[in-house]
Parts: C-alpha cells; structure tokens; sequence
C-alpha cells in the first residue's frame, strides 16, 4: 500500500462549545476513492472542509488532531491555506458557477494563480474540460455564459475549474445530490478515471454510489450525539456491505429507524432521541 | 481582467501632486469690509479688463476679518472702515501696517420709515447710549411712535461697529458687555432695518435710500442736529464719520500698488463719489 | 500530465503579501486615524478655553468674547429648544405619513410616496433657509403679531423650519422600522378578523415602537447639526435665557443656537485669539457630544428590529 | 364603531401623507416658477455681475462641479476601502466588525459645521492653504466616505455565500476574491451610494464655508494654495442673507433652481440601482 497523502489522525471538531466529530481517523491514498457515508448532519461536510481548511472560514469552528497532508499537519504556521487549497481541490453539492463565459470559469483559479500565456491558457481550458467530460458538449460555445449549462454540465463545469489547477486531492461533498441519473452517470464514470492520477475524497449518503465508485469507505455514526467513525473496509466486501445495509447507523434517519436505534442503546434511549434529532437537523 | 477600482487613488494622488506646477499669474488677494468692497470690487474689474490684473475680493469676516487675514498672511490687501489699533499692532507685531486712505464716509444711525415718520428724526448720544445698553426701549421716550426699539447692531469683525463703539464710549475697548440681534454686511443691516418695525441700526450713509430707511441726524453738545451730508463730513462737524482704508504690509509693489494708486486716481474718486463716498481729504 | 511535481514543500513557501488586501486595511486605518489625529488636534486647541473658562461655558448663559465671557448655556438652550420644538411638530406628521405609506398606501404608489420624501431630503439647507426667509419669516412676522416679536426671525420660526428639514429624515428611518414588522404578521392578523387599524395597533405599532422612536432621535441628531438654515432666520441674539424652563417669551424672541455661531462671523476672526478660538472649539465639542449622543441612541433603537442592517 | 375607527385612522395618516406629498410639490413649484425666470444660456454660461445683480452663474457652477468632482475621486478610495473591510475583510459579527459599523453611522451624522472647523484647523491653521478648492474637496470627500461604505458593506453582505465559498476553494487568495468577485458584483451599490454623497455634497454650505468658498473674483483654481473656488450653496447663503434688489432676487432663484436640479440628478440615476439592490437585498 503506498503512504498515505491525507492521514487524519483524531480529528476532533466543535463548533461553538457543541461537539461535532469526535477523534475521526481515516486515510486517503492516491489511485485511490474514499468513501465518506453516514446519515446526513453526522458531520461529514464539516470533516470534508476541515481537510482543505475552508472550515476557518466560517466563525466559531475548532479543530483538534492531526490532518497531514504528505506527512505534515496542515495547521503548521508555515502552511499558507490557499496553497493548501491549490492542491486539495474541493466540488459542492450545489454547483456554483461564476457569472461569465464557460473559459472564464474554468480558468477562473488559474488564470489568477498561474502564470499562463495564451496558448497555455486555450491547451488548460482544453485538457481540463476533457478531463471533465465536458469538451465535447461545449467546445464551439467556450464563450457562452455559463449559467445556461444543465445543472449536470455545471457541475461538470465546476470539476473542471478545479481540475485545471491539477490538484493531487479532489474533496467531493455530495457532487451527485443534486443531479438526474444521466449527469450522476457521468460524474461517477470521471470519479473512477480521474482515480488513477489522484486522490479523491467522497462524500455520500447514496448506497450503490458508493458501492460503485469507492475502494475503501468509512461510515460516519452520530451514536452519542456526535459524528464518531464506526468503522471503515471494502465496499464491495460480503461482511462489509451486509453489515452497511442493515447498520442502524448507516439507515437514513426517518424516525423508524431511530426506535430501533434508541432500543439497541438500553437506558439512555430519551437522551439518545433527543440528542440524536439535534445531531440531525445541525447538519 | 476588471479594471480594478483600487488603481482611481494612484490617479488621484498623480493629479493633486502636479496641481502646485500649474499655479501662473499671481492673484491679488483683497479681503475686509463690505462698506469700502463695492469701490475696491468695481476697481478690480476695470483692472482685470484693461490691465489683465487677477484681482480677488472677499469680504468674509469684515473690517477686523481683513486685517487678522492681512496679519496673518492669507491677503495682501485689507479693506477696512476703521483705523488699525494698538491691539491690532500687538497681535501681529512682524507685520508694519502700511495705511492708504480710499475715501471718507460718515457712519448713519438708520431708522425704519415706521419710527422716522413717527418724528424721530435726530439722536444724542446719551440717548444712543441708553438704546444700546437697553436702558431705553421704546420710541416713545424718544418723541417717537409707542413701539418697541429693535437694535440691530453690527456682527464682530464689521468695521462699522468699531467706528460706533468709538463715538459713543470714547474707544471700543470700553463699551459695556450687551448683546443684540446681530446683521452681517451693509446689504443685510439695510434689509433687516427695511423690514423691521421700530428698527435702528448702523449703516455707511451712502446706503440709504430715505424711503425704507432714513438717517438721523447727531445733535451734539451745543445742541444742534447735524445730518451725514458731505458738506458735514468734510468739515468734520457730523462727529461719525471715518476714512475707508486700503492697508498693506509695508510699502505696496505690483499689482498692490497698482490698484491702490488706480483707487486715489481721479478716475478712482470718481468710483468713489459713484457709491456716495467721498474721495479722501 | 502537465503534474508540478508532488513533493511535500512546494504549498510551504512563504506567501508574498497581499497588496489589494493590505491597500484596504491601509486606506481604512489612514481614514480613521485621519479623523482620530484632527479630534486630538481638536481637543488640544480646544484645552486652554477648556481649562480657563470650561465651567463658566456650562453654567453661564453669557458669551461675550471681546470680554472674555465665554458661557455658552444660551446657545445650548437654543439648540435644545430649537431641535426639540422641530422634532415635536415633525414627530407626528412623520410618523403618521410612514403609518399610511407602509400601512395603508397600495404597493404600486409606494415608490411616487417615497420619492417625493426623498426629494424634500435632497433639497440642500441653503434652499431652505432661502425659503425662510422668503416666507417663513414674514408668515412667522404676520401670524404671531398679537405677541408683537421683534421681527421674524426668531427661535419658533428656526424650529418650524427644522421641522419641515427633518420631516423626510424621520419619515424614512420610521417607515424602514414599520416594513420591518414581517408581512406575514398582519395576514395572520386580518386571519383572525382584525380590521387594518386594529392590525396597526394591536401588531404592527408594538413591535415598530422602538425603531420609532430610534427614527425620531435621528431627527433629533440632524436637527441638532444643522447650521446654514437655522443660521438664516433665527436673529443671532446671544445670551437669551428663559427665565423658567417652560417660559414661552424667548421662543418669540431672535435666539442663537451652537451651530448659528459655530458657522457665523466670530469663527473667521476667532483663530487670533486662542481663547476665544478655544471657546469656538467647544462649542463644537458640545454639539458633537449631543449629537453623537441623540444619534447612537438612534441607532441602537432602530437596530432592535432586523431590517435595519 | 370599528368601521368609523377605522375611517378615522386612514384619513388622519393619509392626509398627513397627503400633507407631505403637498409640501414636497409646493417646494418643487416655487422653486420652478420663481427659478425659471432668471434662467437662460446666458445665466448658465457668464459670469456674477454686480453683486449677483445680473450676469450669470457660471463660474459658481464650475466651482461646484470641481469640488464635488475632487469629492468623488477623495472619497471612493476610502469608501471602498472601509466597506469592504467592514463587510468582508474582518470577520463577520465580530467585535471589530461592529465597531467599524457603529463608527460609520456616527460619521454618517457629524454635522457638516463640524468639518468646516475641522477644515479650519488642518487646512488653514497647520497647512496655512488659506481658501482652497481642493481643503473643500476633502472636507466633502470625507463627509461622503460613510454613507457610501455602508451601502457597499451591505451590498457585501448579501452575496451569495457559495460564489465566496467556491473561489475560496479554488484557492484564490482574499485579493484576488475582492477583486474577481465582491468589487464586480457591488460595483453598482457602491456607484449608488457614492451618487447619494455626491448629490448632498453639491448642495452643502457649512464644510466650504471657511476654507473653500469665495463670493466673488475666483475662477478654475489654477493651485492650492490660496485658489478659492466660488460655489453655488455659498452663493446663495450670501446673496438670502444679504442683498434684496429685484434684480438680485430672481438670479437669486435661478441659482436656486439650478442647485436643485444639480442635487437631484445625481439622486435620480441612483435610484434605479438602488431598487436592484433593494430587490436583491430582499432575496439574498
């Protein structure tokens, strides 16, 4: 196995005196798709910002344990966050598309980042969009506006925006959510071919997905209250996957289930549904 | 690329930094009062056509307005309708004020058309005395119409209160501590009078009209009333009047000289006469 | 692959600073500080008047510079009386206006209602001093001619006019407190049968009452400041006191206020002299003070309602 | 009894509405009847005569339009400035944050005398300008550096989140969001705010009272020391106050008209913009 470009190690998160995740542990290698899968609000969005500290965004948000990047934490002083950034790429459940052309968007980073001349630019904007699976559909209207792209090619358009700053991690935090089976199609097939050169980070909460695309997932539970990493194997693994379809911590959180959890719990089971439903509806 | 905002400040500080190259011909600057202003303003302008001198007059601040920015550096000429004083010398000790007679005027009490048809038509100046230091406040005691007297006197700095002060306590310095509705320039004393029932004020004589508002005469100690004519100011007998002076710091050169010496010209004296002054004695 | 090559440092190196970011921190310190060195600046030319007459200009209503008085307690009175007699006749025509503009005036008319407030707040107050003085002052002259004034410039007439300059400023902070009583609050009102005025009274009032009164302080702080206008008509007698605080004679009579002084004569010849420059400087201390006060008052009442940012 | 109550309350607030709507248009319609007398190209293009007597106004328009003109290029740097770092540079809601906020609406309510001094003391008394165009300049630049900053602050805070989130990720660096991002997308409010400065600037007396204004001798200032400029505001304080000749009346209402039709443009164009925002505002 070759050494792992991201090992977190205790990863523990609170936002404003309110526990979010708890000592999470995982690696992520290149050639390799991590899954990250639990019910929504475990916390599985805030442990992806946490990775290219987009979280120190947002006020109020404290992080302990270790995120190392290529064996060296990424909170060292001397580590400059939009450097860090540069080379964890990250794409959003929502696509989010700048007001102006498709080239302008997808060299929107490296435009302003790199030094680029303009046959460098025009070779960029090509490599990336076929990166992306989005050459074809767009090559003779480069200079449209983006926003009149399907949701799909929007967020293919914005795969492609990270992509040209070649960076090694791309963090995906629900890329599909919000696309038709088509567009979802296409995104898992460039998840499972962009595996080969980099490393890519998975947030889902839909099963097959991660059945299909990841090769090694780890399942995020709000047991007590909080996000806690229940475990982590192969998807495609018999004892593995039997146990992610019936784990009460992997159900979606419709109320039925959360009986079932609160029994299995024993005699904390008020506290359980209550601190459970808060977990929830935080995410 | 938008053109970025941040680059207006390196345009702005480039502009305000090549202004000071561009200053050329060298401004007069003439400040003081409104009362010797209409005759400076008229010469400026006969200046600015034939001789092509920037002549600038402002006339913030009156006499005593003139004279600070004239000690203070910021004119090179001060109009005023007083003489420079001890006080004036002291504040501003580097400078040797050099003063240029312009004209004579005599300073009127002027009354509103209510109180001089009333039959006041002449003052002592105990009886002025008793009116600024509201003693007196009605007419009536002055043989006039039963209405309350309105005293208007002359903002700080204007020439015209100095020359008042003087005549009725001897010097300024002395005049009791009293405060009056205050009017500005000669426009706004004669308006304000204008419109005032029961109004006094002071005002130059060559500003009345004798309709809105009327002159009294001074009656002085051998009882007789004396009215602002010419005739009275150049014999001295009408006890207010003052010379308009043009002062400098230190002997005047260019366009200073030039303008105080258009002013004593004949041509001068006649703008002079034109706005009801005198030319000086 | 167009890879840069992967090793470990190459997101360690020391970052340039960022000159857009460190131009607005800069440009926005040197403004405040700008405006922080002319206050100390202030305050020190300020201190002489201060330290020699600073209690006699609070407690004696007798400013006679070529003196040396300096008390200040007249034109204080002025202001307060002037501001105060604006915002009273102001207060409820505004009020009332923004109840009918948020409360009762169809959606399509709003912005022709809104224009024409915002068109008196644009109105420059050389405009209306110079209306003041065309009409104000004779109106003022005919209408109280029983009490014999002195003539039309007075404190009543400065008060009325400053109640006409502070209307729109008053009128839009109160309406901007009424719209930020949510929509959704009168349909639940007019759901359980409350006619319109009931809904204003009952809902909409007691959650706006605060952002009112904040809009109404905010009339005040502008009243307190204005200069050119009140300057024009308010006569510029120093040194007229009442003799009780509720004696109505010198509202008939020509007054003074801080700003009437603070923008007349005695500023352009004061600077000689520095007590008398001093004094002159705290007067404006005094109003800054004031209005500072009326003004974040203001403020923190119109910000209890959410739409005020 | 709840249907009278009911009447009586509209009618009172609508004829105070009605009230106000009046005065507004009664002001419009002296100023226009008594102001278009005097106006002509003549009086829009000579200069004062005669004390304001007769001639135009031309150079006090001029003078006018310099001061707002350095107004604008003193205050946009600052208010840009402080807007964005209000709403954007220091972290929201945060101590500093609402300071800085508090701090501009006290600005935004210092009264226009105050800068007069305040031009007093800098300009005349440390720098010895005497009366200069450009110490009125500044004075009017700084009196609208507030309210402009807190329209772009605003604007600031009603981005959409994402658009910031996702350049962050991309790893752009705070300049080049602030200038890829937030300066594009709130151009128009700061436009609108400063449009709003500039239209009360043109219209103030007090700040350009001491160090900038002449009533009459000053053309284009040539320097800035001792190059007054003459003003329209302080053309019409002086003439209200002082002179009364019919002949000085109606230019004095011609001056008058133009004053506010030079105030009002600049509100106007605002307006559009500021509905846009308004709108925005409301869905962000």
């Amino acid at each position: 196995m070759p050494d792992p470009i991201l090992d977190i190690r205790d990863l523990t998160i609170t936002a404003r005196r309110r526990l979010i995740l708890d000592r999470v542990s995982l690696q992520a290698r290149r050639g390799q798709v991590l899954g990250i899968i639990g019910p929504s609000g475990v916390g599985k969005s805030t442990l992806l910002r946490a990775i290219n500290r987009m979280l120190e965004l947002q006020p109020g948000y404290r992080v302990k344990g270790e995120i190392r990047f290529h064996g060296h934490d990424i909170h060292d002083a001397d580590v400059d966050p939009d450097t860090l950034r540069q080379r964890i790429g990250m794409i959003f459940q929502q696509p989010v598309v700048f007001p102006t052309t498709i080239a302008k968007n997808v060299l929107f980073g490296a435009a302003r980042l790199r030094r680029l001349g303009k046959s460098e630019r025009a070779a960029l904007l090509d490599s990336s969009l076929r990166e992306a699976a989005l050459w074809h559909e767009v090559k003779d209207r480069l200079h449209d506006s983006a926003l009149r792209l399907s949701i799909g090619q929007q967020q293919r358009l914005c795969l492609a925006r990270a992509l040209a700053l070649d960076p090694e991690v791309i963090l995906m935090d629900e890329p599909t959510s919000a696309l038709d089976p088509k567009a979802t199609e296409a995104i898992e097939e460039r998840i499972l071919a962009m595996k080969a050169t980099r490393c890519v980070v998975l947030v889902t909460h839909n099963l097959d997905q991660a059945r299909r695309v990841t090769d090694w997932v780890a399942c995020l539970c709000a047991d007590n209250g909080h996000g806690e990493l229940r475990f982590s194997s192969f998807p495609r693994d018999g004892r593995a996957s039997a146990m992610l379809s019936e784990t009460s911590c992997w159900a979606s959180s419709t109320p039925s289930s959360l009986r079932l959890f609160s029994s299995v719990s024993g005699g904390r089971r008020r506290l359980g549904r209550i601190a459970i439903l808060s977990a929830c509806s935080a995410g | 690329m938008i053109p970025t905002m941040k680059s207006i400040p390196a345009l702005a500080t480039l502009l305000i930094a090549a202004i000071p190259s561009l200053s050329v011909a060298e401004t007069l600057r003439v400040i003081g009062s409104t009362t010797v202003n209409p005759v400076v303003a008229e010469a400026a302008e006969v200046l600015r056509e034939e001789a092509g001198l920037t002549i600038r007059v402002d006339t913030a601040g009156g006499s005593s307005g003139g004279i600070h920015a004239l000690g203070a550096g910021r004119s090179d000429i001060a109009m005023s309708s007083r003489p420079i004083t001890e006080a004036d010398r002291e504040r501003y000790p580097s400078v040797r004020f050099d003063s240029h007679r312009a004209g004579e005027d005599a300073l009127a009490l002027i009354v509103s058309h209510d109180v001089w048809q009333g039959g006041v038509r002449a003052i002592d100046r105990e009886q002025m005395q008793a009116i600024y230091e509201r003693k007196t406040t009605n007419w009536k005691s002055l043989g006039g119409p039963d209405r309350r007297i309105a005293f208007f006197n002359k903002e700080p700095g204007r020439g015209s209160w100095e020359v008042f002060a003087d005549w009725l306590y001897g010097k300024a310095e002395n005049s009791p501590p009293v405060a009056h509705p205050e009017v500005g320039a000669n426009e706004e004393a004669r308006t304000k009078v204008a419109a005032t029932r029961g109004a006094v004020s002071q005002l130059s004589a060559s500003w009345v009209d004798g309709e809105t508002i009327h002159a009294l005469a001074i009656t002085g100690d051998d009882g007789q009333p004396v009215e602002p004519t010419h005739e009275h100011i150049t014999d001295g007998s009408y006890p207010l009047n003052r010379t308009l002076w043009l002062i400098t710091d230190g002997p005047p050169q260019g366009a200073a000289k030039r303008l105080i010496d258009f002013i004593q010209s004949p041509r001068g004296h006649e703008i002079v006469k034109k706005h009801g002054y005198l030319p000086p004695m | 692959m167009h890879a840069l090559p992967h090793g470990r440092l190459t997101w360690q190196k020391r970052r340039p600073p960022d000159a857009v970011v460190f131009t607005c921190l800069a440009a926005a310190a040197l403004f405040l500080a700008l405006l922080g060195f002319t206050l100390i600046l202030w305050v020190r030319e300020a201190w002489p008047a201060i330290r020699a007459h600073g209690g006699e200009m609070l407690t004696s209503g007798e400013w006679f510079y070529r003196h040396q008085h300096f008390g200040a307690l007249a034109m204080i009175y002025g202001s307060a009386v002037v501001s105060l007699l604006a915002l009273l006749l102001a207060a409820p025509v505004a009020f009332a206006t923004a109840i009918f503009i948020s409360e009762w005036l169809p959606h399509t008319l709003r912005p022709w209602a809104k224009a024409a407030v915002e068109f008196l707040a644009a109105i420059p107050s050389v405009i209306y001093g110079l209306l003041g003085i065309m009409f104000l002052r004779t109106w003022m002259a005919d209408w109280l001619a029983p009490f014999d004034p002195l003539s039309g410039d007075m404190l009543l007439t400065a008060a009325v006019l400053l109640a006409v300059m502070i209307l729109p400023t008053v009128t839009t902070f109160a309406e901007d407190s009424l719209r930020a009583v949510p929509a959704a609050q009168r349909l639940a009102a007019r759901g359980l049968a409350l006619n319109r005025t009931q809904t204003i009274h009952r809902i909409v009032l007691p959650q706006a009452w605060p952002g009112m009164i904040g809009a109404a302080l905010l009339g005040l702080g502008r009243g307190l400041g204005e200069t050119i206008a009140v300057f024009l008509i308010i006569g510029r007698l120093d040194n007229r006191l009442p003799e009780s605080l509720l004696d109505p004679a010198p509202l008939i009579e020509p007054g003074q206020t801080l700003t009437s002084k603070l923008g007349g004569p005695e500023t352009h010849i004061a600077m000689g002299d520095p007590l008398h420059w001093g004094a002159i400087l705290t007067l404006g201390l005094i109003l800054l003070v004031l209005t500072t006060l009326f003004v974040s008052l203001g403020n923190l009442l119109l910000r209890k309602n959410p739409a005020h940012p | 009894m709840k249907k009278a109550l009911q009447l009586l309350s509209a009618l009172t607030t609508g004829s105070a509405a009605a009230g106000v709507l009046l005065l507004a248009g009664a002001l419009a319609f002296v100023l226009i009847t008594r102001g278009s007398a005097a106006i002509s190209p003549a009086f829009l293009t000579q200069e004062t005569r005669e004390a304001g007597a007769s001639g135009g106004i031309l150079w006090q328009i001029a003078g006018t339009l310099i001061l707002v003109a350095t107004a604008a290029l003193v205050a946009l740097p600052f208010a840009t400035a402080l807007g964005i770092t209000r709403a954007w540079l220091l972290p929201p809601q945060s101590r500093p944050a609402r300071v800085l906020g508090f701090i501009l609406q006290l600005l935004n309510a210092v009264p226009s005398i105050l800068l007069g001094i305040l031009g007093l003391i800098l300009f005349t008394g440390m720098l010895g300008w005497g009366k200069s165009w450009l110490a009125g300049g500044v004075l009017l630049g700084i009196m609208i550096v507030p309210t402009a900053a807190v329209m772009l602050a605003n604007r600031i805070e009603s981005l959409p989140r994402g658009q910031l989130d996702a350049a962050a990720g991309l790893g752009l660096r705070r300049g080049h969001i602030i200038r890829s991002i937030i300066l594009p997308q709130s151009a128009a409010a700061l436009l609108s705010g400063m449009l709003l400065g500039l239209a009360r600037a043109a219209g103030e007396t007090a700040p350009i009272l001491f160090v900038a204004a002449v009533f009459s001798g000053a053309t284009i200032p040539t320097g800035i020391h001792e190059q007054p400029v003459l003003a329209l505001p302080y053309h019409i304080f002086v003439l209200a106050q002082d002179s009364f000749q019919e002949a000085s009346r109606t230019n004095l209402w011609g001056a008058a008209l133009v004053l506010v039709t030079l105030v009002s443009l600049p509100a106007l164009a605002a307006i559009p913009m500021r509905h846009k925002l308004h709108n925005a505002a409301d869905h962000a």
